[in-house]
């Protein structure tokens, strides 16, 4: 038997910005096994709850996570509609689907940047984050802050997108689109890209359905599982289909992501092109009580929100169940046995987010 | 003027220059990378700049050996060039290029850190990767000059090129290795992007690290020498020759991702039973007729 | 004068952070807004790093970290905390597991406030941290 | 199969000027939305604490008796939530960023 090394991946480390420990047991350049070690980003923001009021939630919950930043308010913001009740006006219901997908352009651009980071490719590293840079402009401009939105509440958003504004993001869109293109299709055609992508980090429907995957890991895995076909905010008036592939690989989970980036602008422009006029917020009075389950489809998979009001301005219950948090069973089944280069592909191909994940 | 006393000067000029003209060529590429990634680029003194500060940082060593190693590994590298650039044994330099790598490759052993452990053996394989077609290069040279001598070499009247064109192909491809651009930036890399950190180099701080990077200049015009000899017969063409084949590998280094380490070592060795070997059967049969 | 103002090495480690300063760190280094123009190379490695750029706020869990991170940068260097978490703690700042601010653990030089952090807010904080540097610098010297 | 699928597209940008937008050589404009900083007119205020008590991150401090209105920018977090509740409408958003600062106080 060969001498066995143990390579520390994380907290600090170069390839994955965030804090997750593995212990990568090497037997020469063959991962044996994968230990996790998490709890460097817990905050124990659930427990906030106690202290502060219940629309102050949707600002901690944005503050979960900075790319998933507004569905993540979003979520929070429907969690408390349905505990109150209060019924959001359409037009927020669009400007909040709009703003959810802007997210997700962005955060798919961000992760296949991190993508290409991970298995060397810098050039295409810095062209993704410089389309991703043009949507955050637009963000900016609409919503006002650049990662972390800020701009849902309870009851509705907070400002509203003028008109013209909504065509100018669909006519940059178009632009954007097509350079977006230029870009992807290195990731679907490229040899050198393929090399590292293909039949890397393989994972079974069987597998995906059994550990719990979520989001782009289990569609990549042939599974037409996408939260966004349950209807909410504007997606019911809105046609899509959810990307699948069937290969299960990390090429397989690139190219679901690549779709989504396309089948998202798509579907800005059909919310761009059916929004109503009307309010963009209700007035919310009261305090909630009962407890609401919500799902939502964010950028990395479903997230599950559960709260508990007790008729107080306090919540009872905050309880947030991530995308990443499912995805880390199906990531150390995918690390057994691969090679210690591919560590960082396979790991970035679930798009850990470790700051959801622990809270 | 004797021919000693040229010799001695071509050397000096090569001690001095080689840092400079090698520091600039970092430079360039960091301004040409940074365009190509649609950035703007560091100012063209950023290499000597972070040389100069790495040499005002704290001193650090992991143990004594490493330095040693590491000054070795410079002392071997400009004795590769001054060897090559005097016009000696081809031979002569190859065996110290090989040498000098060892000895970094000592240094990265030295300390217990995994992660340039794992770097230092990657770039043993890399070593074996590109070492075939280093040898084979010069088996070419020799078949084609009937010399070891990099001045009979330089002196030869007909193109190299056209007895080598396969071999110059594969020197170039194996360059990559050398250049450590990627597809090949296994052991490591430059902006420590990768799941090694900064793999061998990663224990290596303050003055150390400089030493690195200085024996990195010497080493890329002592590589881009060689490109030069292929068309030595004419010095211009040669020199413009040797900058094209460095922006190609800048070229390369970004639109490629970083490939593992088994393709890395089939590919190389491909290039070279294919590329090298037949060009060498085909110059041998063509001068030997 | 010594060179480290115009070749600074940073390195960044996300402490209980949410993401969202991590990504603006990184967005400074893409093409928008590319602090390479100032010799700015994000390195991973804290032996080869000048300026420690830590975002978020510090817990029980990651102290450790960031001391050991902080010891293995030769002299001189910098801490730079950017965003809100690791000046103060942040909207995070009453939950159980967090501690507060960078400051708390090593010394830090300069903050950066805003949520999340602004890419040019954080060049700004790093080129008021170079000023810094210089002067550790001359401290340094004087030792040696 | 295809090699060096982005050459040519890095080969394309390196004929075109940066993307970038210069940052401290080029002042940046923000947009009119852009949350950068909170500011008070103070003339319209009456001191009613209420953005003190909506503030999530407990930022603002008002003092009624001595008049007197303070924020630390080292922990706002720019939600904006002050702004909103504002009875006066005397709390403005600004588009620039407060500056970093050397020492806490």
């Amino acid at each position: 038997m060969s001498k066995r090394t143990i390579i520390p991946f994380g907290p600090q480390h170069p390839v994955l910005p965030e804090p997750i420990h593995l212990d990568l047991v090497l037997e020469d350049e063959k991962v044996v096994q994968a230990i996790p070690r998490i709890g460097y980003v817990h905050r124990g923001l659930e427990k906030l709850v106690e202290k502060q009021e219940y629309a102050n939630m949707v600002y901690v919950a944005e503050r979960i996570c900075g790319i998933c930043s507004f569905i993540h308010a979003q979520t929070c913001s429907q969690a408390i509609e349905d505990l109150l009740p209060i019924e959001v006006p359409e037009r927020a219901l669009y400007l909040r689907t709009i703003w959810a997908e802007m997210s997700r352009t962005h955060s798919h651009l961000l992760w296949l940047g991190l993508m290409a980071d991970a298995f060397g490719f810098e050039a295409l590293f810095m062209h993704c984050w410089r389309l991703r840079e043009k949507i955050l402009d637009m963000v900016e401009d609409t919503a006002g802050g650049r990662v972390i939105f800020g701009s849902c509440k309870v009851g509705g958003v907070r400002v509203d997108i003028e008109d013209a504004k909504l065509k100018d993001i669909v006519i940059q869109y178009n632009d954007l689109e097509k350079e977006i293109k230029e870009i992807t299709d290195v990731f679907v055609e490229d040899y050198s890209v393929k090399h590292r992508l293909v039949d890397v980090g393989v994972m079974s429907k069987e597998d995906a359905h059994v550990l719990g995957a979520v989001g782009p890991t289990m569609r990549g895995s042939g599974v037409a599982k996408d939260m966004r076909t349950l209807g909410y905010a504007a997606y019911k008036y809105l046609k899509f289909e959810p990307v699948v592939e069937t290969a299960g690989d990390c090429y397989a989970r690139t190219k679901v992501r690549i779709r989504e980036v396309f089948q998202s602008i798509d579907l800005i422009r059909q919310a761009v092109a059916q929004i109503p006029g009307g309010p963009i917020a209700v007035k919310v009075t009261g305090n909630p009580t009962g407890s609401s389950f919500q799902c939502v489809e964010q950028a990395r998979g479903d997230v599950a929100y559960y709260l508990k009001a007790n008729g107080t301005k306090n919540l009872e219950r905050f309880r947030v169940r991530t995308p990443t948090f499912a995805n880390i069973p199906p990531l150390l089944k995918m690390l057994g046995g691969c090679e210690l280069a591919d560590v960082p592909v396979i790991v970035l191909s679930i798009d850990p987010c470790i700051s959801c994940t622990e809270r | 003027m004797t021919t000693t006393a040229i010799t001695a000067i071509i050397v000096i000029l090569y001690l001095i220059g080689a840092p400079i003209l090698g520091g600039i060529l970092a430079g360039l590429d960091r301004i040409i990378t940074a365009r190509m990634q649609g950035r703007y680029g560091p100012p063209v003194w950023q290499p000597f700049y972070d040389v100069l500060k790495l040499m005002s940082k704290e001193k650090a060593a992991v143990n004594k050996t490493q330095n040693f190693y590491v000054f070795c590994f410079l002392l071997f590298m400009i004795f590769t060039g001054a060897v090559f650039f005097a016009g000696g044994d081809l031979l002569l330099v190859l065996f110290a290029l090989t040498l000098a790598s060892i000895f970094l490759v000592l240094g990265a052993f030295s300390s217990n850190s995994p992660y340039s452990f794992i770097g230092a053996e990657r770039e043993l394989i890399q070593t074996m990767a590109y070492e075939p077609m280093v040898l084979i290069t010069a088996a070419g040279m020799y078949l084609a000059t009937k010399s070891f001598f990099v001045a009979d070499i330089a002196a030869f009247s007909t193109p190299l090129i056209y007895y080598l064109p396969g071999i110059f192909i594969g020197f170039v491809y194996i360059l990559t290795i050398k250049f450590r651009k990627s597809p090949f930036d296994l052991s490591t890399s430059h902006h420590a992007h990768q799941e090694l950190v900064k793999g061998l180099t990663t224990e290596f701080s303050g003055p150390t690290l400089a030493m690195i990077e200085i024996a990195h200049w010497y080493e890329n015009i002592f590589l881009l020498g060689i490109v030069y000899l292929f068309f030595a017969f004419n010095p211009l063409l040669g020199v413009i020759v040797a900058l094209l084949t460095y922006f190609l590998e800048i070229l390369i280094d970004n639109s490629n991702a970083r490939v593992t380490w088994q393709l890395t070592m089939k590919s190389a060795w491909i290039v070279a039973a294919t590329l090298g070997m037949a060009n060498l059967i085909i110059v041998f049969f063509k001068l030997s007729v | 004068m010594s060179y480290l103002a115009k070749s600074p090495w940073l390195i960044h480690y996300d402490g209980s952070s949410c993401n969202g300063c991590d990504i603006e760190v990184l967005a400074c280094l893409t093409p928008m807004y590319d602090v390479e123009r100032f010799g700015i190379i994000n390195t991973g490695n804290p032996k080869h790093a000048d300026i420690l750029a830590i975002t978020g706020s510090v817990n029980e869990q990651n102290i450790p970290i960031i001391k050991n991170i902080y010891d293995q940068m030769l002299e001189p260097k910098v801490v730079i905390a950017i965003g809100i978490c690791a000046t103060s703690g942040g909207i995070f700042r009453e939950c159980y597991n967090v501690q507060g601010g960078v400051d708390q653990v090593i010394p830090v030089d300069v903050y950066i406030p805003g949520c999340a952090a602004r890419p040019e807010s954080i060049i700004d904080g790093v080129v008021k941290g170079l000023g810094v540097l210089e002067e550790k610098y001359k401290k340094y010297g004087k030792k040696r | 199969m295809a090699f060096l699928k982005l050459a040519g597209t890095v080969t394309k940008r390196m004929g075109m000027k940066s993307a970038c937008y210069m940052y401290p050589v080029v002042a940046r404009e923000f947009t009119k939305t852009t949350r950068g900083h909170v500011e008070l007119d103070s003339a319209d205020c009456i001191y009613c604490g209420l953005c003190q008590r909506k503030c999530p991150t407990k930022a603002i401090e008002v003092n009624r008796q001595e008049k007197n209105w303070t924020i630390q920018p080292l922990r706002c977090i720019v939600c904006s939530g002050c702004v909103d509740v504002c009875p006066k409408k005397c709390l403005r958003m600004e588009n620039t960023y407060s500056s970093s600062v050397t020492s806490k106080f």
